[in-house]
């Protein structure tokens, strides 16, 4: 089979924005910094986020599909496939996350970024193990926490989403209304807290 | 038995999910009161069981000293709670009204079937021997020590004892040898010497324990009365209500 | 506790051949012997034909492309994003390899063939893109794994030890005791499997 990259001199301003991004996801495999994807076509960041909003369109229906996620993008097969693609698949089986990857999980997808010791105090148990096997995963990332130099928050990758077979976050079951209802019970201790 | 507060990790993830599990076995709502009910079921179920790891003790010591409290303010209404401890209460609802929200949300998130896949990127350019800059025998020999410092460390499973102010064994030895010697006591009598009201608590459930094993007799004629403890002669089979 | 939410019924009848193509061919990255996917999919090869023309069709002005052979076919990106394409693969190749890429060949070359869950073990964060990049770079290449015909193992290339000098792995410094160290953790992750 002859080279995918056929070299020919061309003007890419032809091609839309959308397209770009497209062959470069595509060419690159996993999820890439919205913020790199802008670097790499020379592009705003608003630009390529416009665009990938009109990428997620033209996919809707088709075997490939947009993922998103506030700051990175992917392409991944349809999850309407994920049978077949599993029986292709030639990696070492991961089984389901067990209730304490589950609901740790929860926990940064509804309330993160969260630091180790909130999750603790939520879940009441040590939360080393949880957050090792979803890093592992690939399920969640440690990143500095802003307001406190010698402390990390967890946050969920674009690997969650592809993972749950949503295209984005905001797919989340009731994410709005449970995130809200966490928000609520959370903020009442913080008041008890100031009257007491 | 043992005194120290234990509970098998593998039938529950700790305290509060323990928690959570019998305050819905018997179908209640999450609330002071509801907590306080199933204290003496939580109690028993982490005496009945055994150890857990080292990492889990301080999560559960914890909230074992907030339940004991929670019992003591409905039971022992001479008790004042200082508003740290109210706090705290408050505090153990809160969390367990966070994690039952927790719980029901990642039963729905493992409901979820089907997932993407990434793809494995354009494989069919062969790959190209470039010698990254900084790669030698040196930072190679580094990264890895630098990998082996930060890996798991092969777990232990040691069990531990933990101790909360004090343990229910001292605490039935100490009354059993004050109910033998006086037969017949009041609970302000025996509590008297007691500082913390957390040791008043553990004194209460001493003596609840006591009861259950058939060594003493509690008696309490009226709601907010004086609770007197008599000896029940040797010990004989538990009794269980 | 209710269902916040009634699981989606997977059906993947309703997808068109196209996507599933799309899809599969996407997943695996690489050209595909038609008889391959006529195979995948429990179809025909003369309708893998024909809902690969169609796929052309779709992709014609898209970023990724169709790619057909007589017998093979592959996704590519388009050749008028022939330079977008090589600048972003110039720039993988150069550059440092930063402390995760240095981290995952060092295991590699001292603890090597190893499989992918064993370095995510120790390094305790997903493999994924390191170990692409490193195959890229020619550093790390794929090979099957001989106790699990499902799965693969890494190892270092040819080049890596001569580049660095050495005629033999067991000449990398420390090599017994590293190596042992590395065993040591990764054997611990089979005894927690099964106490767990």
């Amino acid at each position: 089979m002859q080279e995918l990259l056929v070299p020919r001199v061309m003007n890419d301003m032809s091609m839309p924005l959308e397209a770009k991004l497209e062959a470069l996801l595509f060419f690159i495999g996993g999820p890439v910094r919205i913020a790199g994807l802008a670097q790499m076509t020379g592009t705003e960041v608003s630009a390529v986020t416009e665009a990938l909003q009109a990428l997620t369109n033209i996919l809707a229906d088709r075997g490939i599909r947009l993922i998103l996620t506030e700051d990175e993008a992917a392409l991944g097969t349809a999850p309407e496939l994920y049978e077949l693609i599993e029986s292709v698949r030639r990696e070492e089986l991961e089984g389901p996350l067990g209730k304490a990857g589950l609901e740790t999980l929860a926990i940064i997808l509804y309330r993160g970024p969260i630091s180790r010791s909130d999750i603790e105090y939520i879940r009441g148990v040590n939360a080393t193990s949880s957050l090792r096997t979803l890093q592992v995963r690939g399920l969640v990332e440690r990143i500095d926490n802003p307001s406190d130099k010698r402390s990390f928050l967890y946050r969920a990758t674009s690997e969650v989403p592809a993972y749950l077979g949503l295209s984005s976050l905001s797919e989340l079951p009731d994410f709005e209304k449970v995130a809200g209802e966490l928000r609520a019970v959370a903020e009442s201790k913080s008041v008890e807290a100031t009257v007491t | 038995m043992s005194a120290t507060f234990s509970v098998k990790v593998s039938d529950y993830e700790g305290p509060l999910d323990l928690i959570l599990a019998l305050i819905e076995e018997r179908k209640l709502l999450i609330s002071d009161v509801s907590i306080s009910a199933i204290a003496d079921a939580f109690l028993a179920y982490v005496s009945e069981h055994g150890g857990f790891p080292v990492s889990e003790a301080a999560h559960f010591v914890a909230v074992a000293a907030t339940l004991l409290l929670l019992k003591s303010r409905s039971l022992l209404p001479v008790l004042m709670l200082t508003s740290e401890e109210e706090g705290d209460i408050k505090d153990l609802e809160q969390r367990l009204k966070l994690l039952s929200i927790i719980k029901t949300v990642a039963q729905s998130l493992s409901a979820l079937k089907g997932r993407l896949y990434f793809g494995s990127g354009v494989r069919s350019v062969e790959p190209i021997f470039v010698p990254p800059p900084d790669m030698t025998l040196q930072s190679l020999a580094a990264a890895a020590n630098s990998a082996i410092v930060s890996a798991p460390r092969p777990q232990i499973r040691d069990e531990v004892e933990v101790r909360k102010v004090l343990s229910l064994d001292e605490m039935i030895e100490r009354l059993t040898a004050r109910i033998q010697s006086a037969l017949t006591m009041s609970f302000r009598d025996f509590s008297q010497g007691a500082s913390d009201p957390r040791e008043i608590v553990v004194g209460f459930l001493a003596m609840l324990e006591l009861v259950k094993r058939g060594f003493a007799e509690v008696r309490q004629q009226q709601h907010f009365d004086e609770i007197t403890i008599e000896y029940a002669g040797a010990a004989g089979t538990p009794r269980y209500e």
